[in-house]
């Protein structure tokens, strides 16, 4: 049970994904402007990206692996990545035109998402049995969605800040992240390994 | 006393017994507090020993037609025309409207643009007239036996009487006086707060004329069936307090509350008054009689005592002239009209020191650019400010998040952030933390240590929402008939071709009709056809279908000048 | 090497019947978006923006075709409200904000030719053949249309009266504040 | 007709994924090799900066042994140990080892011990020290971990197996004792693992490495 | 027509943005003169260097954007983020350290987001996390307190000290400097000490640091006066301090010999500094009652753990920084129930 | 002499319409990798070279395919692509794939590439892709360089360390050390670094832009120039 809640604090904190390993930095730069899009995007995201590293493992486990075509990865990995994403579409839309409403504009966004491919690989790298896969992907999701609605109340406040002209927009945007990467580096080391 | 007994008397005598039960208890009323709130220098002693005096009858009375919340009213009269005092100059126009009466007689000199005291120092139209010095009376006629008048009639007397709320909003009086479909409203609170320093009008009124507050406020009553009545006063103007206790218990009025509230900014808005006398909370974007409340300032109840005891409609009020900037402060009694600048005369002119004139109170009052402006029904202080009594100003800085607005407002309100949203033109978001419920009482700008003019960027929004709004109605109509012309265009297109279609299948299929007579008949079919179009123009000119009353009015006038021009030419051709 | 290609052909072809379906399944009708985007402009119709009309202008932009502040009569707002809606940068109006105006027609002058009433695209303008014409006022959106078709030019453009009912607070200047006046 | 554009859509899915897994299978089967001495090389060039090349004949890479202490080697996970011999003759081996008490978490050591029992060398393959401070017992920061080699467990005495601050021989850096400290440690365990299995480590040699586990420590 | 439209009120309070600043530089005299007491004039340097660089970096940028600079200056702000930043570095610090650090937060953390009010960090802590991950080892060498250091400077000496880096003949950096108590803790720990044997050691006085516990307790009394000055609210302080404590508490029972007492906590490193004065910061932090609790809770929180469990000896100033990030957030989900709006 | 639509095109990609700089996509390997000029050229290369193909290929096959798989093709092509490039890396460049890790194959999500297939490749024909792949990966490259060099200078002092990464052992003696006995600004190698670094970097373009547009403009030709001069540094 421990080591499920390490790799949550890992995932979350000390290696959050947005601020520490890099990975899903578009659409945290992207839709970041208005709260309320940055909520539905990381509950869209925090879904598919738990479904597809639960994917990602099995298509590795049974497939790729057994076949000994690891070196196909990326590839099948996208494609469960896609096919993920357009089944979740399908089925909320099908299932909660509310929910569709809320999440179904984010949803073609992931596919481009690195966090998404980045914890399928990423788990394989660390040899992470069903559950942890689940768990990382969980987790990731659950960092990327942290400081992505943080991040976005900070925008928002800063949006009416007087920001000199050529810092406004992207530049103190990456700034305020960099600030944040920054804040973040304070949890380091706790969870060791 | 007079009153007749109806059933819902008894239980009103019921209630009044048993608060007569021990004087005490009317006075213990459970009190509540609003969020926020200001300790401020009252100032009030400035003007407060001063009795009410009347003010010198001026030459020119300078009347704007809106005086009131609501639509302009309608001028009766015209240029020339010889007035009474009390004659009604200008009528209602519409239902949330109040019509205007001569303050004094003379002749009407002008109806024309003139400067009006709003903050944008813009004109408006204004009925002026000349004073004749006679203060003649029209006839009027009291009605003594009021409380015989069934509520629409009394609503009547008040709405003809042209009375709007004297405590600072200007809302026609007789409206909040219609309980409508409520047949019960509980409340019926008098405003006698008077929360702002420097104002004193409303204390010596309670001081001088208690007894007009009393048979305003029972007419009032009587108009709203009301449960209770209950005065709320401000613990620091205890003679005021004591004069009305005495003629309370002189004329033996215990079903009247006389509550004495604590001193602190804004305890006389309407809300904040209902909140600490019932603890009830007035809905926003609603009414206080949407909780069966309703609440008018002392000085409107006595202005209805005059309306209906005496037959005089609303001509002058009380105006506290005050502040450092003027010599003598007095308390006034005006005739509505009466231009700033007699006022200041009369109280022995301005010091050099004086930096600012505003009207109303220094809360909220606005900034009068000029002396040269007349008082109006609302108008109840003029105050002029020496750069000492601004306190503390320093430059403006940004805001610093201390929350110190937050904690002073009285709405409950995040002011800071109306400021950031206001601040970046972001309407949307400051209406998601409610501007509307901003209330304009200043409390935040008074706290606020970077001197932010927090109530300035308020209004610039709602006003640039409303402007907003107006624009978006216009743009929705632009849109539809954009959409219908188009359409009607589509269609005219199409029936064009159609006939033209038609034209030649018919022309394809008759080759025998190739005839001389044919043609000639085709051709005069075309000519009538031609001539009934142009006959039917004359007629019916385009574009008339869906028009608006609006526009149809002012297509009437364009024919109006149309036909007076054409008189005109005719004229010069003769 | 076989292996490895057919089994991601395989997953593909799985994964591709999916999708057709989906796709087929799933298929959105019109652009929402055009409409929303529609809804933010003024309806002046004034063509300022380079496209025939508002509509066509909101079909551009949602296209992705035309950039968000490219409509002067909608100044500051309409770019603010529309980066709101499509997440993009708020940039400058195009040309700069313009003041207010509506159209007026010196009736004196007026031949009643109904070549304004023809170019006026919110039929604001009322008038027959060979009659005076007149500017509904409260109708007219100040899109300038008009002006150009006179043949006696008695079309004049007025900026809107302001009164103190439609008076809009100005925008606080910092240094304003606490400087007496009187 | 709906089934007709799925099989279609489905078909061109599947065509694309031929051609794309064809390039990519294509690209493996010519970088196999090359990848796979690539790997080789790699590990061959770090443990020739410990072991010199003129030291054995055989191939150590591939004369490698999976051990396992939790204790001494500081990683549950099995550990990797490269054996180089002359001439059949047990020359030296290299061991993975793991630093657990790094300031930030694990230090990974490669640790090059002589069939005397001394050590040949020590690096750091992987740690996450902070930079500027503990990271300095990276070679490519200092040669703080070049100071290792020829020690053994006698030498220095056993109580002097610590850093300086400690009252050992090993120096620290300034402000960071906390890494040196550990790895001083490690190391030491790991030369009393060898001193332990110094017998069978080298046991089960010729170049086809057997899948042998080592006696358990105790 | 009149030539500018002045809105009401027309009256104002005596709050001004300069006062306030100098009331929490005034609060701050006590402490700094502990410091300077306790550490030595390495303080009183680092303070000249901080403002001195805070005036001139901040004057810059608004040069370069073309405002008024004097006017500016004069908020008093940039001076209580440099005196805030440099009671919090190393009493021995090289100049270029305090400097560095004090543009940084000038120019990145409040400049570049425009200036006063507009931060969403809180700039002290931002230069002080800047110097941290940047400059380890610099940023770990304290000063030892009086009594437990075997040598003293003088005033020149540290002088010479900060500008060269050099020392006087025959002292070592090693003689005028020691672990803090938290570090030492924390380092202790990690070797299998226990916290009894750990607080034998020299540095330790009463119930935290030797002098360290003085210099909260001057910080303390110069936060009570803020409070009085209603400068602040206690929202923030005890919302930190409670937190804090009450976790500590909660582990000091459950072990004592892993986890230190509360009182060590509460009377450590940075903690009474940044209640009082730095989760205090108005800007940065979260403006209504509940979320300044909030904030304060959650601060609380975050110091315990990184303390405990995490890579650094004290987490004041992450702990703000990561509050910080969360403000907006907090003050959105925590308003207040406008007037005449339902609860809810 | 490319015609003038083809030098918008170039212009586009390497200035006005630059991935990294103004369309803010791509964002993770460039912030990633780049704590060294010699990583970021690395992956800037490789990233150059899967545009180049993808945009390609796509052009090549854009008559082909149906509207409704259309971005599961791309996704495809793109990352078999990718996967060739990383296999061959692993095979030439052994060393530097270590170090860029799993930024490789995310190259598949950079999203700049899908969005220069689907944007601009699947309407434009090869010719004209293959320069657009070519100067937006210039581009993207250009960014990754400038950025890898602005944090290896603050972070380490040096520039070009480690160049036999990619240029072979020769090219050791690549390295410049700018600051002789530098502290090392850690900051700059550290996540933030990262961060703040392309912030600066994309506020000075800011400063560029707005230089340029305030002074009359120079010739046309100066526009892929600048990018150019970026590129070579
Ligand atoms: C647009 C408008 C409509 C109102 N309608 C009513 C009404 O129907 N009944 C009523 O009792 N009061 C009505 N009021 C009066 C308010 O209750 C209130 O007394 C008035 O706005 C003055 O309050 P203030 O000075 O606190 O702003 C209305 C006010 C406004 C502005
Ligand atoms: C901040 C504020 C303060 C007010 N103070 C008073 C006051 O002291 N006395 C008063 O009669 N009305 C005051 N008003 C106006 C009342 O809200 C309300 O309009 C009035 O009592 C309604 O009565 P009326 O319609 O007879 O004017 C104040 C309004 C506001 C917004
Ligand atoms: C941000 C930070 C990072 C640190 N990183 C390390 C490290 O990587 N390795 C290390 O041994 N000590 C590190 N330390 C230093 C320890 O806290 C401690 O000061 C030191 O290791 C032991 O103290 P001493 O060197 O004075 O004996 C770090 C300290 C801080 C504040
Ligand atoms: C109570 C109080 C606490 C403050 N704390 C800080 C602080 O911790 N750090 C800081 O840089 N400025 C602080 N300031 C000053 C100022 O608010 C700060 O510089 C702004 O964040 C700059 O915009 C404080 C000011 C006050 C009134
Ligand atoms: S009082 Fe002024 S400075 Fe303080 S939060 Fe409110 S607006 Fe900002
Ligand atoms: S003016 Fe408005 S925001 Fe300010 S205190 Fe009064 S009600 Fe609140
Ligand atoms: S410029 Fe604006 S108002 Fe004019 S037609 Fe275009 S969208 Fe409509
Ligand atoms: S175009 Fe000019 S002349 Fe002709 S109808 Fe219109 S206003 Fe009259
Ligand atoms: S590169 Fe775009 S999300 Fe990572």
């Amino acid at each position: 049970m421990t080591e499920y809640a390490l790799i949550l604090v890992s995932t979350v904190l000390v290696n959050n994904f947005v601020l520490v390993k890099f990975l899903g930095l578009c659409p945290f730069m992207g839709v970041s402007r208005k709260l309320e899009t940055a909520i539905g995007m990381g509950l869209a995201t925090t879904f598919v990206l738990t479904l597809s590293a639960i994917c990602s493992y099995l298509v590795n486990e049974f497939l790729l692996a057994p076949l000994g075509i690891e070196y196909l990865r990326t590839i099948a990995f996208i494609l469960v990545i896609a096919v993920v994403v357009q089944f979740t579409e399908m089925v909320v839309h099908k299932t909660s035109p509310v929910l569709y409403q809320v999440l179904g504009i984010f949803l073609p966004l992931i596919t481009t998402n690195c966090a998404v491919l980045g914890v399928a690989l990423l788990n394989t790298k660390a040899q992470h049995s069903f559950l942890e896969s689940a768990v990382y992907g969980f987790g990731a999701a659950a960092g990327f969605s942290l400081v992505l609605v943080l991040f976005a109340a900070m925008r928002e406040r800063i949006t009416v800040s007087d920001v000199p002209a050529v810092f406004r927009g992207p530049a103190i945007a990456l700034i305020t992240a960099g600030l944040m990467s920054m804040a973040f580096m304070g949890f380091s080391g706790l969870v060791k390994g | 006393m007079d009153l007749a007994l109806s059933s819902r008397d008894h239980t009103e005598a019921a209630e009044r017994m048993m608060q007569n039960h021990t004087d005490t208890a009317r006075v213990h009323r459970h009190l509540w507090r609003f969020h926020g709130g200001l300790h401020l220098p009252d100032h009030k002693s400035l003007s407060s020993g001063q009795q009410i005096q009347p003010a010198a009858l001026p030459k020119h009375l300078v009347l704007p037609l809106q005086q009131h919340i609501g639509a302009p009213a309608k001028p009766l009269v015209e240029v020339g025309e010889h007035v009474l005092k009390g004659q009604m100059i200008a009528q209602a126009d519409g239902f949330v409207s109040a019509p205007l009466h001569a303050p004094t007689s003379g002749t009407v000199s002008a109806i024309e643009e003139r400067a009006v005291p709003h903050p944008s120092g813009l004109t408006a139209l204004c009925i002026v007239i000349e004073s004749d010095g006679e203060e003649r009376w029209v006839e009027h006629s009291p009605t003594t036996n009021w409380a015989a008048l069934d509520a629409s009639e009394l609503r009547n007397l008040i709405r003809e009487a042209g009375i709007v709320g004297l405590g600072g909003a200007g809302f026609p009086s007789f409206i909040k006086l219609n309980p409508g479909a409520r047949t019960e409203i509980d409340t019926l609170i008098l405003n006698a707060a008077e929360c702002e320093p420097y104002i004193t009008c409303d204390d010596r009124l309670m001081r001088e004329r208690a007894d007009e507050v009393i048979a305003g406020a029972r007419i009032m009553r009587h108009a709203l069936h009301a449960r209770h009545v209950v005065i709320g006063i401000e613990d620091n103007k205890p003679e005021a307090h004591a004069a009305l206790r005495e003629a309370l218990a002189r004329l033996d009025r215990s079903d009247i509350e006389l509550i004495q509230v604590p001193t602190l900014y804004p305890t006389g808005g309407e809300k904040q008054l209902i909140k600490i006398l019932t603890g009830k909370e007035v809905p926003s974007q609603g009414l206080p009689i949407d909780i069966n409340i309703v609440c008018h300032n002392v000085a409107t109840a006595a202005a209805v005592h005059r309306a209906v005891e005496l037959g005089e409609p609303l001509i002058s009020r009380i105006v506290t002239v005050t502040g450092g900037g003027v010599v003598a402060p007095h308390n006034l009694e005006v005739l509505i009209g009466t231009p700033i600048d007699d006022l200041l005369a009369q109280c022995g002119g301005t010091r050099p020191t004086l930096a600012r004139l505003v009207l109303g109170g220094p809360l909220m009052g606005i900034t009068l650019p000029h002396r040269a402006l007349p008082i109006t029904k609302t108008g109840n202080c003029i105050l002029a400010l020496t750069p000492g009594e601004f306190g503390q100003h320093g430059p403006v800085r940004n805001c610093i998040r201390c929350g110190e607005c937050a904690r002073v407002c009285p709405a409950s309100l995040l002011p800071q952030q109306l400021y950031w949203h206001a601040r970046a033109k972001d309407f949307d978001h400051a209406q998601d933390y409610n501007l509307f419920d901003c209330i304009e009482c200043g409390c935040c700008a008074y706290v606020c240590p970077a001197n932010l003019p927090l109530v300035q960027y308020y209004r610039y929004a709602k006003t640039e929402i409303w402007a907003q709004a107006r624009d978006k109605k216009k743009s929705e109509l632009a849109r539809e008939r954009h959409d219908f012309r188009t359409e009607r265009q589509e269609r005219e297109k199409a029936e064009r071709a159609a006939r033209l279609a038609k034209k030649k299948a018919a022309l394809e299929e008759s080759p025998a009709a190739d005839s001389e007579e044919a043609k000639k008949a085709a051709i005069k079919a075309a000519m009538e056809r031609a001539k009934a179009k142009r006959e039917a123009a004359d007629v019916a000119p385009k574009n008339t279908d869906n028009l608006t009353a609006d526009q149809q009015r002012q297509i009437e006038e364009a024919e109006a000048r149309r036909a007076a021009a054409a008189e005109k030419e005719e004229e010069v051709r003769k | 090497m076989l292996t490895a290609i057919l089994a991601l052909a395989l997953l593909a072809l799985v994964f591709g019947l999916l999708l057709g379906y989906a796709s087929i399944r799933f298929k959105v009708d019109s652009d929402p978006i055009v409409d929303k985007v529609d809804a933010i402009l003024p309806q002046t119709q004034c063509g300022q923006c380079g496209f025939p009309g508002c509509h066509p202008y909101a079909e551009a932009i949602a296209r992705g075709e035309a950039d968000i502040n490219m409509c002067p009569p909608g100044g500051e707002t309409v770019v603010m409200a529309l980066a709101d809606l499509l997440g993009r940068d708020a940039k400058p109006v195009e040309g700069g904000a313009k003041e207010k105006m509506i159209a007026i027609i010196d009736e004196q002058t007026c031949i009643g030719c109904t070549l304004c009433l023809q170019a006026c695209p919110v039929d604001a303008i009322l008038g027959a053949a060979k009659q005076m014409h007149t500017i509904i006022e409260s109708e007219c959106t100040g899109c300038e249309l008009c002006v150009e078709p006179c043949p006696v030019d008695c079309i004049s453009m007025i900026p809107v009266k302001v009164a103190p009912a439609t008076w809009t607070w100005p925008y606080p200047v910092a240094t304003t504040q606490k400087q007496p006046n009187a | 007709m709906l089934f007709k554009k799925m099989l279609l859509s489905a078909a061109l899915l599947g065509l694309f994924a031929v051609f794309g897994t064809a390039l990519v299978a294509f690209t493996y089967e010519g970088t196999r090799e090359r990848i796979a001495q690539n790997e080789r090389d790699s590990l061959l060039h770090s443990l020739h900066a410990l072991i010199l090349p003129e030291r054995y004949d055989n191939d150590p890479v591939a004369d490698k042994l999976e051990v396992h202490d939790p204790v001494l080697l500081g990683n549950p996970l099995p550990q990797q140990v490269y054996r180089a011999r002359k001439e059949g003759k047990p020359v030296a081996l290299a061991l993975t080892a793991v630093a657990p008490d790094g300031y930030s978490g694990d230090i990974n050591l490669l640790i090059a011990i002589n069939h005397d029992g001394s050590l040949a060398g020590v690096r750091i393959t992987a740690h996450r020290e902070t930079p500027g401070l503990g990271d300095k017992v990276d070679v490519t920061r200092s040669d703080w971990v070049q100071g290792f080699a020829g020690r053994s467990l006698i030498n220095p005495v056993p109580e002097k197996w610590k850093v300086k601050k400690d009252g050992g021989v090993f120096d620290q850096f300034t402000g960071a004792t906390v890494t040196p400290r550990a790895v001083v440690k490690a190391v030491h365990n790991a030369l009393s693992y060898y001193q332990q299995h110094r017998d069978t480590l080298f046991d089960g040699g010729g170049t086809t490495a057997p899948q042998q586990e080592a006696p358990h420590g105790g | 027509m009149p030539t500018t439209i002045i809105s009401s009120p027309h009256l104002h309070g005596p709050a001004n943005v300069s006062n306030v600043m100098l009331r929490v530089v005034y609060a701050l005299l006590p402490a700094i003169a502990g410091c300077i007491w306790l550490f030595g004039w390495g303080v009183l340097i680092n303070l000249l260097v901080a403002i001195a660089t805070a005036l001139a970096s901040e004057a810059a940028v608004l040069a370069l954007r073309r405002r008024p600079i004097l006017i500016t200056l004069r908020d008093g702000s940039a001076l209580v983020t440099a005196m805030l930043l440099a009671i919090a570095l190393p009493p021995l610090a090289p100049w270029w350290l305090v400097a560095v650090g004090t543009a940084f937060a000038i120019v990145f953390a409040k400049q570049l987001y425009g200036g006063l009010g507009f931060n969403p960090f809180n700039p002290a802590m931002a230069g002080y996390v800047l110097l941290l991950v940047s400059f380890p080892q610099e940023m770990t060498s304290w000063a030892a307190p009086a009594g437990l250091r075997s040598a003293d400077l003088g005033l020149v000496q540290v002088l010479l000290h900060s500008l060269t880096g050099t020392l006087p003949a025959g002292m070592s950096m090693d003689a005028l400097t020691s672990a803090t108590p938290l570090d030492t803790l924390k380092v202790q720990l990690g070797m299998s000490h226990t916290v009894s044997e750990i607080r034998g050691g020299p540095i330790f006085g009463l119930f935290g640091g030797k002098g360290w516990e003085i210099i909260n307790g001057l910080i303390l009394l110069g936060g009570l006066w803020l409070l009085w000055r209603r400068v602040i609210t206690w929202h923030v302080p005890v919302a930190v301090l409670g937190s804090l404590g009450l976790i500590a508490t909660l582990f000091h029972l459950i072990n004592p010999e892993l986890y230190a007492s509360p009182l060590f906590h509460l009377a450590s490193g940075g903690v009474m500094l940044g209640a009082f004065f730095i989760a205090t910061d108005p800007v940065s932090g979260a403006t209504s009652r509940r979320g300044q609790l909030v904030f304060g809770v959650g601060m609380g929180i975050l110091i315990y753990v990184i303390r405990s469990w995490g890579g650094f000896p004290d987490g004041v100033a992450f702990a703000v920084l990561l509050m910080n990030m969360a403000a907006p957030a907090i003050d959105y989900y925590t308003q207040p129930r406008v007037y005449g709006h339902n609860r809810g | 002499m490319v015609d003038k639509t083809l030098r918008q095109i170039a212009g586009d990609g390497l200035w006005h319409n630059n991935v990294a700089f103004v369309q803010i996509l791509g964002l993770c390997p460039l912030l990633a990798v780049t704590s060294s000029v010699v990583n970021g050229l690395g992956l800037g290369l490789a990233t150059l070279l899967t545009l180049v193909l993808s945009n390609v290929t796509v052009s090549a096959i854009r008559n082909l395919i149906r509207p409704d798989i259309r971005i599961p093709v791309f996704v495809l092509l793109i990352a078999s692509i990718v996967t060739a490039i990383e296999l061959a890396m692993n095979a030439w460049f052994h060393e530097l794939h270590g170090i860029l890790g799993i930024f490789i194959p995310l190259i598949v999500t950079n999203c700049s590439i899908l969005g220069r297939a689907e944007a601009f490749a699947s309407k434009n024909s090869i010719g004209r892709s293959f320069i657009d792949g070519l100067t937006m990966g210039l581009g993207f490259t250009v960014a990754l360089v400038l950025l890898g060099a602005m944090r290896e200078l603050l972070g380490a002092g040096t520039l070009f360390d480690q160049a036999h990464l990619m240029f072979g052992e020769a090219a050791r003696t690549f390295r410049l050390t700018v600051f002789e006995d530098y502290k090392g600004f850690l900051l700059a190698i550290l996540p933030p670094g990262a961060f703040i670094g392309l912030g600066l970097l994309i506020a000075l373009k800011n400063v560029i832009d707005q230089r340029r547009a305030t002074a009359p403009q120079p010739a046309a030709t100066m526009e892929p120039a600048t990018g150019m001069t970026g590129g070579a540094n």
